[in-house]
């Protein structure tokens, strides 16, 4: 019998190990699994790369992460937003990296890690100083940038209602880098607010079915 | 000299969506557009986030704090909208199917080279979120910008001094002082305020402005 | 105001142009837009290049077209199904050019064209003649194959429900290589079962959002 | 000698598969699988066309005309099944999200190869279909087919003769006389039927074998 559900947040990120490259989901806050990365917070785990569209907000969750030293790279597109002094000041100490990537872009690479895709030529950033060193390529007359997979260990992400399998569904601008990182990791970690039975979720509106999910945790909230 | 507000600047680009585009607004400046889109013209504006269909900010209220813009602030969905998800909204991006995207800038230059993603201040990190794929993606770039900084400096140059979001995208150019188009000859200015001529716009702009022979006077309402 | 709906089949493919590359979605004839395609038949258009899973059946629809020697070229999977005599036939005679892609590669290629993607690297094909003549690149020891972008300049699609704004929802198998054609042409024109008042479908669910699409037509069947 | 029926080659096939395991069932010989899935496993069966939890053909009078699998036959869909356009249901597949894809084989080499595509017969067009995406993309690819064609030449061979699928893939070969696994020191018998010696196998073998110390019969029930 396939069960993907775990008892708590605790069990959902063990085995997460130092050094492990993982993907958060979240635009800002929205879509953010917060009770997942508090739960990544306790386990002690560091050396860590995150891949996140923005870089945490007060002293939680991947900011609180950040302030403790635990994050050695951060791959980003805009790590600057409201409260965002533990990145800014890691960064200032130089005790961050920082991978500054175009929005579509990080997607895409998520995705051609999910997909299979070992390799592909945008035409996003090309002439800027965020293609510096990368091979870039014509077609048709105009300058591509070839892009590389980008894959995470794990990807901690939140959904609205999960079933046993790990069937997804989410609810409005809550989506956004969800499915991606579904896709993009060895070991996808959910946190949902309701487990429902098996064949509850209308099959025609599942948005990320269940071979991309491995762990489910109902958080409840 | 009769110069735009920030909301008249908005109020002009607004005037020139068509009916039906569909339309991504950036942050800041940009996001004003909406406010100001003619009543009898039906847009579907586009979020990066995974949105078609904006509506207004919510009423008091209504609030739903699942559902925000590019800039995270709170808002809406009109009938016809849908949800999709982040690698979706930016295939609509990178794929053209974006009619126009109405930018903020630092600057621009005369061959509509395009600056908005970073001042390269050392004190702070870079960031870029999704300026570079719509620079690069959409098929039609517009620009807001005040025409000059704080300090009267031209933000309209020959060549930008801040690193570029993209290269030879942008086709207008909207400010407190004129409507500049982005020729394959070279700026050509279309509108320009009530109480500036084209030797005093060009005085306040860097790169070599030309004026279109039905160039007009530029003005809005008060917004 | 936007809308979308033309009234009948016939406006629905006026103006495709002779010389154009078509894409017709269906596997097999699920999710085949046949009323479209039997319009296409009467409109006369020629010399068209057909980017289709599969070769037709019978003397109806594909099959017919090419019957009458009006495709020029099959970009196909499997072009072999039951009762695809028209299309044998048209290719021992050598009257039409045949394309052959893996299915999974052929799908790929219409997204990257709809998605602003110049080129991916894979490794299906990778060390069989498919991949003969195509260049192939090394990643992690491994061979991929380039493969470049598969645009239509219309695709011919079907969907069950459409609001006047182009929003679609599918049924079933039939979503199939529906919605990733409606990215990769053109002008994309829809025929649906149904048209329903714009706001009716729920915005969650919506498979194909509306500014994929640029004509639809109710079929009522 | 006890040579299996396709229906038992397909039922010893289903007993390796694990509890849980996501599974692409490949047309032909492939499809008989799913009827023997041990009751006590919960398998998820993967369709090119945008099928995931796919259940057994549908009772006369349940058919739906939309609901087909991808050899373009009727089907079902089991609770907790989930539909997808194709490029998703392609992507699980080069992605490497299919634990196990069991597909036919025209022949497979002793290094893994599989030709599964085309026997190149001038006659007929040729049909690639989603094999290629399969063999190179799936977890695990396991094959099923007759240890040898109807005029007994072999299938399992040094070289394959027809063109290659994809290059060094193949981990395990059920056949109506052996088990047998592709592993990098070269093929070994698992099991044999019951009336066949190991140089019996070998006879009908193109490729070199070996036998396991632990090899023992293949058997199956009348099914």
């Amino acid at each position: 019998m396939i069960d993907k559900q775990v008892k708590n947040v605790t069990e959902a990120v063990s085995g997460i190990k130092d050094g492990s490259t993982l993907l958060f989901a979240g635009f800002g806050a929205v879509g953010e699994p917060v009770e997942l990365i508090q739960a990544l917070l306790d386990s002690g785990a560091r050396d860590l790369t995150v891949v996140c569209n923005n870089s945490g907000t007060g002293e939680v969750g991947l900011a609180k992460l950040i302030k403790e030293r635990r994050v050695t790279k951060l791959v980003c597109s805009f790590p600057r937003t409201s409260d965002s002094h533990c990145f800014e000041e890691a960064f200032a100490e130089g005790a961050i990296e920082l991978e500054l990537v175009p929005q579509g872009t990080m997607s895409e690479r998520m995705r051609a890690a999910g997909a299979g895709i070992a390799g592909f030529y945008t035409k996003t950033s090309a002439g800027t100083k965020l293609a510096a060193g990368k091979e870039t390529r014509e077609f048709d007359g105009k300058t591509y940038v070839l892009e590389k997979p980008l894959k995470g260990d794990v990807a901690l992400i939140k959904a609205l209602k999960a079933d046993r399998w790990g069937n997804l569904v989410y609810r409005k601008s809550a989506r956004n880098f969800n499915p991606v990182m579904a896709m993009a990791a060895d070991l996808t970690i959910a946190q949902v607010k309701e487990i429902v039975p098996l064949g509850a979720l209308d099959p025609e509106i599942i948005v990320t079915p269940s071979i991309f999910v491995d762990r489910i945790v109902e958080v409840g909230q | 000299m009769n110069q735009l507000s920030r909301r008249q600047i908005a109020w002009r680009a607004a005037q020139d969506i068509r009916d039906g585009a569909y339309v991504n607004l950036g942050i800041g400046l940009p996001t004003l557009v909406s406010d100001f889109i003619p009543k009898d013209r039906e847009v579907v504006l586009h979020s990066e986030n995974g949105i078609l269909g904006m509506g207004p900010a919510p009423k008091k209220g209504e609030e739903d704090p699942d559902l925000i813009n590019a800039g995270k602030g709170l808002t809406t969905l009109i009938p016809g909208g849908a949800f999709f998800h982040h690698n979706d909204a930016f295939l609509m991006i990178r794929g053209g199917h974006i009619d126009i995207a109405l930018l903020g800038a630092y600057e621009v230059s005369e061959k509509g080279d395009l600056a908005n993603w970073t001042v390269e201040d050392p004190s702070t990190p870079p960031g870029v979120g999704g300026a570079m794929d719509l620079a690069a993606g959409a098929k039609e770039i517009r620009i807001l910008l005040e025409h000059n900084t704080k300090e009267g400096a031209p933000r309209i140059r020959k060549q930008c001094q801040y690193p570029l979001t993209a290269p030879g995208v942008v086709k207008r150019i909207y400010t407190n002082l004129a409507v500049i188009d982005v020729t394959p000859d070279g700026l050509v200015a279309r509108e320009i305020v009530q109480g500036l001529d084209f030797a005093g716009l060009q005085d306040k702009t860097e790169a070599r402005l030309m004026l279109a022979n039905d160039w007009r006077m530029l003005e809005a309402p008060a917004v």
